[in-house]
């Protein structure tokens, strides 16, 4: 099925309901009475979409949807290709499946992800794969690989999930993780890793380290081989081979938690 | 009664004991005013401090109109009617501010937007929101004012100038007043003073610690670090600009005082870090209840903006930054506070209530609520450049001067104030029950369906 | 005669005062469009007690009068102005996540306007706090 | 309007008047019960359901400051458990401490129709009461803390006690409260000015007052019984939720001698075993005194498993548990009068602590003789929330599922208990009492809790249903104040007449000279300022009264 | 039926069930990958006295391991499944992290896995780091020249063990060349092992003993020394020499594929008979035939 926007919504508009297992399952008709959310409104998805077969089985879906919130959400299984940047709560307690975004997205990417994979070819906002506020824990599981910059917390309570930013990071990257892996290629914000529990910052760029961080050794991490070889294997990403077989400063922290989470910063 | 005796000018004064002054979070309840009835002035603030007499004594009952609708005068219900109508036809409301107000006013503002399907936001979200959601993430040891005065030989302020903000903190609460546990009053105290600038509140303190801008964070994580055992770094100063020996010195005494206490103010939440800023310093108290009995507290600004934050809180569960649209409450600070829905331009009606975002927001929202993008309400006391750029208009009495109600000190003490005159306009309470009616009205007559399960 | 420095808007009595008395009123204008420098930046930047400069960020621009402080009062190559519709056109409306607009600790641009007459402040009553 | 009802061929359970399911009518007029109504009163035809009292909950909490630190602490909480606007109700959000409109709502859903906010610091009163406003349908009353009244401490502690009862009366006066609450007594001033320390036993002497807590207890006892309140004093005991504290407990009741005493969330205070080691169940012996003691009234504060909130002015105790799991945690002083910690809870089953918890708190109901004096609670939130009651009724009433549900559990804890011995099964008519009758008797509420004629026609009618936790999870009627509230268990209005209930004993004005000094040093509210004064409870107050000579056992 | 001049008896070589896994090492280097490997499969010839059979399946390229370094995937054959995971952490415990600069990963992924990186987890004493990688979980564990990766889990499967052909010739020589040629091809079939030294094997056992102790032992009608006093010597006529091939596989067609490449490989001058043990199925389940093998 191919979802394309016609209109433009004048306020945020909700649409939590625009997954490949709920489009996929309806014929046009149905799927244009599927009911979205126009700020305080019920509107129909015909009211913002046009609907049409497509020959791909995944979901396709375009259009500039900054306004719309919630694509996505509760995914477990199936493909979405969305051309377009979208609005915050993308895939939004994902469990499976796969999402490409061809364009940047709002806030909060992914929160409450715990499988599948998300991966946006340009910038994203604050907060991605961030824990709700109040909460200790954010996503548990899956993949995020953001091509562009992000903006701050990312990765804040995060836990098992990977996530990988081809571009700058704000501040509080990786903030209260509890475990996982965060792999940067660009220019870090500042406080990166503050209160991390466990759990992996990868950096290529030099960064600011907090001063409860202690400083352990230069080596070559063989994780971070295994890390690279499956993301290679496995999704678009591209990472020269220089920086896969380098060194690494591995700083250990953060000393007010348990100092079991590690900063590995690349040496050039 | 003789010619000569209706010369002899009879002042028609009242005296008000035990007044309490609202224009700060010390809500300050001890003032004697002096009231002439005939003029309808205050004319003396016995106690207040500087800015409580300017609060007192600079208000007149102004002649000017109840309600205006663009511009123009019009009966108070005529406005009420207006302002329900646009709130009801927005598609993204907002309601912001609430800070100036009495409890008793501001419980309606929460039915109304819920009414209405709109966002509810007060001033805290500019203020000390980001402590707001510290205080979800990591929780605090917390005190009424008090305590301090009884009990605390440590006294810390950080990021924050009360001498010029809450001028009678220091006096009422914390550094001088003698207490159950400090006969000696700011002898039996070790007064602290953490601020990038040498302000008027340094010039009180035992120690000051001028802080490298934006390093308020680092500083407190170091000592968090200290309080789990890790060494302060030798490269203290220049991480924070604070000699190593200083931090070390700092801490042990606030290790060994027996009662001691942070005030924080919004050099930690409007700087840089925000609410992982103040965040840092609510643990740190927590941190340091391994040694001692230790405490923190935010010194929150306006008059009743910690009662908002409590009205808000217990309709709906969330302090600040509120949503209705799915016909639930729903919080997220960033998504539903009020200037991201200004500077990204999502709301369509706001009803701005004892504030005046236009004078103070970012310049982004200000250029969107002052269009025709986005119809303005206001319910104010003064005129504001927020009244004068509003399309509904209303202007409402003075609490704590004219009407009475329930305020929130800043530690979440509730007091009843005692007005000293009254006022020809409407309180604030008068005008949000009948506008709260109304938009009661429009939604039962829209009848919007709503969710009935969880659908996220 | 042109610098960069960095803002901290913040509260101070007088502003406060200001406020009570009426947000269009003059006095509240006049406290609130009173830029407070460095002894050291001042000197710097050749900019005396009443000048009025035009200070400027990516977000906006306005016109406001210098207050030269003593030594060591102010970091150096930080300003202070109290809040006020001035400092407001010079945020951000960029809350990172937070509902709470970057309002302190903003890079500003300074450059000298003209000579100004230096402002006369009535005293306040004298403070609580001695 | 016709504000008559009669609800008939109902299946009646009335346990105040003797009326043990037995089919009659019931008639509501002007929001009481009457004998009779007119032709055209409306008809709920009841056939085949349950009818009784509205559920009165004695120990809650559920309004006031520490709930609503608690709700702001917990945005992850309530976003899990959104609670919708409908028509004729507002929105709310839920989770282990809803916010105002949820709880007044999701207690009727429940059938309950009063409960009773068990601590409130009297700084704080006035929080109490404006949350109170907020808090649709239910009536509701608060318990205010005075067990760590710096003051009343020092006029116990030199004798004064004529001037001790008078203050007594005053701060009751002062803060609109129903009954006088004591939480850890002596407790807070070593946690408070002594680094984090607490009190051991009631005997002990804390540092700053040198007052045992036995002392403070017995000033209470003897205060409250003399102004004759209808409730008495509301205890809850030194040591609680330590190994070993059953001991702390039956002194408690001891000191009590044969004067009224109200034990709060007993359970709490039923372990044996040593201190700082696991406990073991001591329901037996608490059990038996309170078997034997007339005076004696408890509600269980029985754990269920799943999120909880400690939420308690016992401060020492919160920073205790914070130290297992170190997480959010926040303490609250309230000078001279209260200490308060608040700390984010769950319960697990397979936790050795957590499932014998849960396993006393059930031997405790099981081992009752006097149901009118044990009432079923889970200390909501520090237990679990109030919307467990309908599984502890089941729990309470099917000794086959109880079987099932001792098997998912910790087996270690239950091994250690006699719960599988116990074959009891509450038959409605007691569930009928322990959480209607009984507790209305107790709180000394005589127009609540029953259906007889002249009482508040607060009324439920539950299906008539196999599975007991699905009866009593949604009452197909609810009539608060005589109005119908709920229909086929959709809300068809939120108007009620709600109350908030008070005592107001008289007291010598003599006694303000001697407490205004004391105001005047060591409080930071200026002492005309702190009583609240009458209309501030909007209309809503409702005086139970008090007698000279006050004991309903004693009828 | 005959390749060549040899005869392929027409029996079937009766094999068992094991329980395997596959270990892939890898290293900085071939040599110190290819160290841990040798290590590792170090006695195991027979589960008989080495509790496990265990050998070098595959010299892996860089780009066929998880971490891009060079290694090596070995099987370890156990009788069941629980001993399987025993001599893994033994195994791996001792001679894989002990290497320098060794990894270590499972090389099936199947659904029954035995805790392996789980259980060697402790030896990082409280400073080891799981980690998880598409739901598989790898432990970190700190050594003194970085860390030693090893997965959680190791895949395991139900196997085949004992596959096997002896070689029946003139002389020991022309036997051994025989075998050599055999084994050479056999390594390249993926996915099988054969554990004895060089692949061959010249004690070839029989199931039970005329010692009530023994499980085994010498499968004395193929030895030639005792042709003339052995009743049903299954010696033939100018036989002066025998060894067996003996060929663990993950799976049967693994085993199956091996046997046929040997024995087409061994078939030749000097080699009258290839047959096969065969004990009437006392031994196990499996039944390879020989003709159908090298059809």
């Amino acid at each position: 099925m191919k979802l394309k926007l016609h209109t433009q919504p004048e306020v945020p508009t909700e649409a939590e309901s625009i997954t490949p297992a709920i489009i996929n399952s309806l014929k046009i008709k149905e799927i244009e009475k599927i009911k979205i959310y126009h700020g305080n409104r019920e509107v129909h998805l015909a009211d913002f979409f046009s609907v049409s077969n497509s020959k791909s089985t995944s979901l396709e879906v375009e259009g500039d949807m900054h306004q719309i919130k919630y694509l996505g959400a509760n995914m477990a299984d199936g493909e979405m290709h969305i051309e377009g940047d979208v609005g915050p709560h993308l895939g939004s307690a994902m469990s499976g499946g796969f999402i490409k975004v061809n364009g940047s997205t709002g806030d909060w990417i992914a929160p409450e992800m715990s499988g599948g994979r998300i991966h946006i070819t340009g910038n994203g906002g604050h907060c991605i794969a961030c824990a709700y506020r109040g909460a200790s824990k954010g996503v548990s599981g899956g993949e995020i690989i953001i091509e562009g910059n992000v903006k701050n917390e990312l990765g804040h309570g995060m836990a098992n999930a990977t996530i990988v930013v081809g571009g700058k990071c704000g501040d509080f990257t990786g903030v209260n993780m509890n475990s996982g892996t965060i792999l940067t290629f660009g220019e870090m914000g500042i406080r990166t890793g503050a209160g991390m529990k466990r759990g992996t910052i990868i950096c290529k760029d030099n960064i600011e380290i907090l001063p409860t961080f202690s400083y352990d050794c230069l080596y070559s991490p063989v994780y971070l081989k295994l890390l690279l070889k499956y993301l290679i294997d496995n999704t678009e990403i591209k990472i020269d081979k220089e920086f896969a077989e380098g060194l690494f400063h591995r700083w250990s922290g953060d000393a007010i938690e348990m100092n079991r989470g590690e900063l590995l910063v690349y040496s050039v | 009664m003789s010619a000569a005796s209706k010369d002899i000018k009879v002042v028609n004064e009242k005296i008000v004991e035990n007044a309490t002054c609202t224009f700060c979070g010390c809500c300050c309840d001890d003032i004697t005013l002096t009231v002439d009835m005939d003029k309808k002035v205050i004319t003396k603030a016995k106690d207040a401090c500087v800015l409580g007499k300017s609060w007192f004594l600079n208000h007149v009952i102004e002649d000017k109109p109840i309600a205006r609708i663009a511009g123009k005068e019009v009966p108070l219900d005529d406005a009420i009617n207006e302002a329900a109508k646009i709130l009801m036809d927005a598609k993204f409301p907002i309601l912001y501010g609430m800070s100036d107000t009495v409890c008793e006013a501001q419980r309606h503002c929460a039915p109304i937007m819920d009414d209405c399907g709109g966002t509810i936001d007060t001033t805290t979200s500019v203020c000390h929101g980001p402590s707001g959601m510290a205080f979800q993430g990591v929780g605090e040891p917390t005190m009424t004012l008090g305590e301090v005065k009884n009990r605390a030989d440590f006294v810390m302020y950080w990021g924050g100038n009360p001498a010029e903000a809450h001028p009678r903190h220091f006096a009422r609460y914390a550094v001088t007043p003698e207490g159950m546990y400090t006969p000696n009053g700011k002898d039996d105290r070790t007064v602290v003073i953490v601020d990038i600038r040498h302000t008027k509140t340094a010039g009180v303190s035992d120690i000051f610690l001028q802080l490298k801008p934006g390093k308020d964070f680092e500083l407190l994580w170091m000592l968090r670090a200290a309080c789990k055992g890790v060494d302060i770094p030798d490269d203290c100063k220049d991480i924070c600009g604070v000699e190593k020996e200083v931090v070390e010195d700092l801490f042990q005494r606030m290790k060994n005082c027996n009662y001691g206490v942070i005030f924080f103010g919004m050099g930690l939440t409007m700087s840089r870090g925000r609410h992982f800023n103040s965040g840092a310093l609510m643990a740190l108290a927590t941190d340091l209840n391994e040694f001692t009995h230790f405490v923190a507290k935010p010194a929150r600004g306006h008059g009743n903006v910690t009662g908002a934050d409590n009205v808000v809180s217990w309709q709906t569960g969330y302090p600040f930054g509120v949503n209705f649209s799915r016909g639930h409450p729903r919080f997220n600070p960033g998504e539903f506070t009020t200037v991201d829905t200004l500077s990204r331009k999502e709301a369509d009606a706001a009803l701005i209530i004892a504030s005046d975002p236009v004078a103070n927001f970012p310049k982004p929202a200000i250029d969107h609520i002052t269009s025709d993008k986005c119809k303005l309400i206001s319910i104010d006391t003064k005129n504001t450049p927020t009244s004068e750029a509003a399309h509904v208009s209303i202007q409402t009495s003075t609490y704590g001067i004219n009407t009475g109600g329930t305020v929130y000190r800043m530690d979440d003490v509730p007091i009843s104030l005692r007005p000293a005159f009254d006022s020809p306009f409407p309180s604030d309470l008068e005008v949000l029950t009948k506008l709260r009616k109304k938009v009661n009205e429009l939604s039962k007559k829209a009848n919007r369906p709503y969710a009935t399960k969880k659908y996220m | 005669m042109k610098g960069q420095l960095i803002l901290i808007p913040g509260r101070s009595s007088k502003q406060g005062v200001g406020l009570n008395k009426g947000k269009l009123k003059e006095e509240y204008i006049r406290v609130t469009t009173t830029l407070e420098l460095s002894f050291e930046d001042a000197q710097e930047l050749g900019l005396e007690t009443a000048d009025i400069v035009k200070i400027s960020n990516h977000i906006g621009e306005t016109e406001v009068q210098v207050k030269v402080l003593k030594e060591g009062k102010l970091p150096i190559g930080y300003a202070f102005i109290p809040y006020g519709p001035p400092s407001s056109c010079l945020f951000d409306g960029e809350t990172c996540g937070t509902g709470m607009p970057a309002s302190k600790g903003m890079t500003i641009d300074v450059e000298f306007i003209k000579k100004g007459v230096k402002k006369k402040t009535a005293l306040p009553p004298k403070t609580a706090v001695g | 309007m016709n504000n008559e009802i009669r609800i008939i061929n109902g299946i009646v359970f009335d346990p105040t008047n003797n009326i043990d399911g037995k089919v009659v009518d019931i008639c509501i007029k002007d929001g009481k019960i009457v004998s009779e109504v007119s032709k055209s009163a409306k008809v709920i035809d009841a056939k085949g359901m349950a009818v009784m009292p509205g559920g009165v909950d004695i120990h809650c909490h559920i309004t006031g400051p520490k709930v609503n630190l608690a709700r702001k602490l917990m945005p992850e909480d309530h976003r899990l458990d959104p609670h919708f606007k409908t028509p004729n109700t507002q929105s709310g959000s839920g989770g282990i401490v809803p916010s105002t409109f949820a709880t007044g709502y999701r207690y009727a859903t429940l059938g309950y129709t009063t409960a009773m906010e068990a601590a409130v610091p009297p700084l704080t009163a006035r929080h109490a009461l404006e949350e109170m406003y907020d808090t649709p349908i239910i009536d509701n009353g608060f318990y205010v803390l005075l067990g760590n009244n710096l003051f009343l401490q020092s006029l116990i502690a030199e004798g004064r006690f004529a001037e001790f009862k008078e203050a007594v009366a005053w701060w009751l006066n002062a803060t609109k409260a129903y009954t006088v609450k004591l939480v850890n007594p002596g407790g807070d001033e070593p946690w408070k000015g002594h680094k984090n320390l607490n009190v051991k036993s009631i005997d002990e002497d804390s540092k700053a007052t040198d007052i045992a807590p036995r002392k403070v207890i017995e000033a209470f006892i003897d205060a409250v019984h003399e102004l004759g309140l209808p409730h008495p004093p509301h205890i809850h005991c030194n040591n609680l939720g330590h190994s070993g504290n059953y001991d702390t407990t039956l002194e408690t009741m001891k000191t009590a001698g044969d004067r009224r005493l109200h034990v709060a969330h007993i359970q709490f205070n039923s372990y044996a075993g040593e201190v700082g080691k696991p406990p073991k169940s001591a329901s037996k012996e608490i059990t038996d005194y309170v078997n034997e003691h007339q005076n004696i009234t408890c509600d269980v504060g029985q754990v269920m498993f799943g999120k909880a909130m400690f939420m308690t002015a016992d401060a020492p105790l919160t920073y205790l548990l914070r130290g297992y799991k170190k997480e959010k945690w926040v303490n609250a002083d309230t000078e001279c009068e209260s200490g308060c910690g608040i700390l984010p809870f769950d319960y697990q089953g397979m936790i050795y602590t957590h499932a014998l918890q849960w396993a006393i708190g059930l031997e405790i109901f099981l081992l009752s003789k006097d149901p009118w004096r044990i009432v079923l609670s889970t200390d909501h939130p520090n237990g679990g929330s109030f919307a467990n009651y309908p599984l502890v009724i089941k729990l309470l009433m099917d000794y086959e599922f109880r079987k099932v549900a001792m098997r998912s559990v910790n087996q270690k804890a239950m091994n250690s208990t006699i719960l599988g011995e116990l074959k009891r099964e509450y038959t409605l008519n007691e569930i009928c009492i322990i959480t209607r009758a009984g507790p209305a008797k107790c709180l000394g509420l005589k127009d609540k809790g029953h259906l007889g004629v002249g009482a508040d026609a607060d009324v439920t009618i539950y299906d008539m249903l196999e599975d007991k936790e699905e009866m009593f999870n949604a009452p197909r009627y609810v009539m608060k104040s005589g109005q119908l509230l709920i229909a086929d268990h959709e809300f068809v209005s939120d108007y009620t007449d709600k109350k908030v209930l008070r005592v107001a004993p008289d007291y010598d004005k003599e006694i303000e000279k001697v407490i205004k000094p004391f105001f005047d040093d060591f409080y930071s509210v200026n002492y005309q300022n702190y009583a609240i004064q009458d209309d501030y409870l909007h209309g809503l107050g409702k005086v139970i009264g008090t007698k000279k000579k006050n004991s309903i056992y004693e009828n | 039926m005959k390749i060549k001049n040899t005869e392929i008896v027409d029996t079937y070589a009766e094999a068992f069930s094991m329980w395997s896994a596959k270990v892939i090492i890898t290293a900085e280097n071939d040599y110190w990958a290819e160290g841990a490997a040798r290590a590792m499969t170090g006695m195991a010839t027979s589960v008989i006295g080495c509790k496990c059979e265990a050998g070098i399946d595959m010299k892996l390229e860089p780009k066929d391991t998880p971490d891009g370094r060079p290694g090596y995937s070995i099987l370890l054959f156990t009788m069941d499944k629980e001993s399987l995971g025993k001599r893994l952490i033994e195994r791996i415990g001792q001679c894989v992290m002990t290497c320098p600069t060794t990894a270590c990963f499972s090389g099936f992924n199947t659904d029954e896995t035995v805790n392996v990186g789980g259980a060697l987890r402790y030896f990082g004493d409280g400073h080891q780091i799981g980690k998880k990688i598409n739901n598989e979980r790898y432990w970190r564990i700190p050594v003194f020249d970085g860390e030693f990766i090893i997965q959680e889990s190791f895949g395991v499967k139900e196997s085949v063990g004992g596959g096997n052909f002896y070689i029946l010739g003139d002389n020991v020589s022309a036997c051994l060349d025989a075998c050599y040629d055999a084994v050479k091809v056999m390594k390249r079939v993926e996915n099988v092992i054969m554990p004895f030294p060089k692949g061959v094997v010249r004690s070839g056992s029989k199931v039970g003993s005329k010692y009530k102790a023994l499980v085994a032992s010498t499968n004395h009608i193929y030895c030639p020394t005792i042709k003339g006093v052995v009743k049903d010597s299954a010696v033939p006529e100018n036989v002066n020499a025998c060894y067996e091939i003996v060929v663990d596989g993950a799976d049967e067609k693994a085993v199956a594929e091996a046997m046929s490449v040997g024995m087409q490989a061994a078939a030749k001058d000097g080699v009258t008979q290839i047959t096969a043990g065969n004990f009437g199925g006392k031994l196990g389940k499996y039944k390879f035939f020989l003709k159908d093998l090298v059809k």
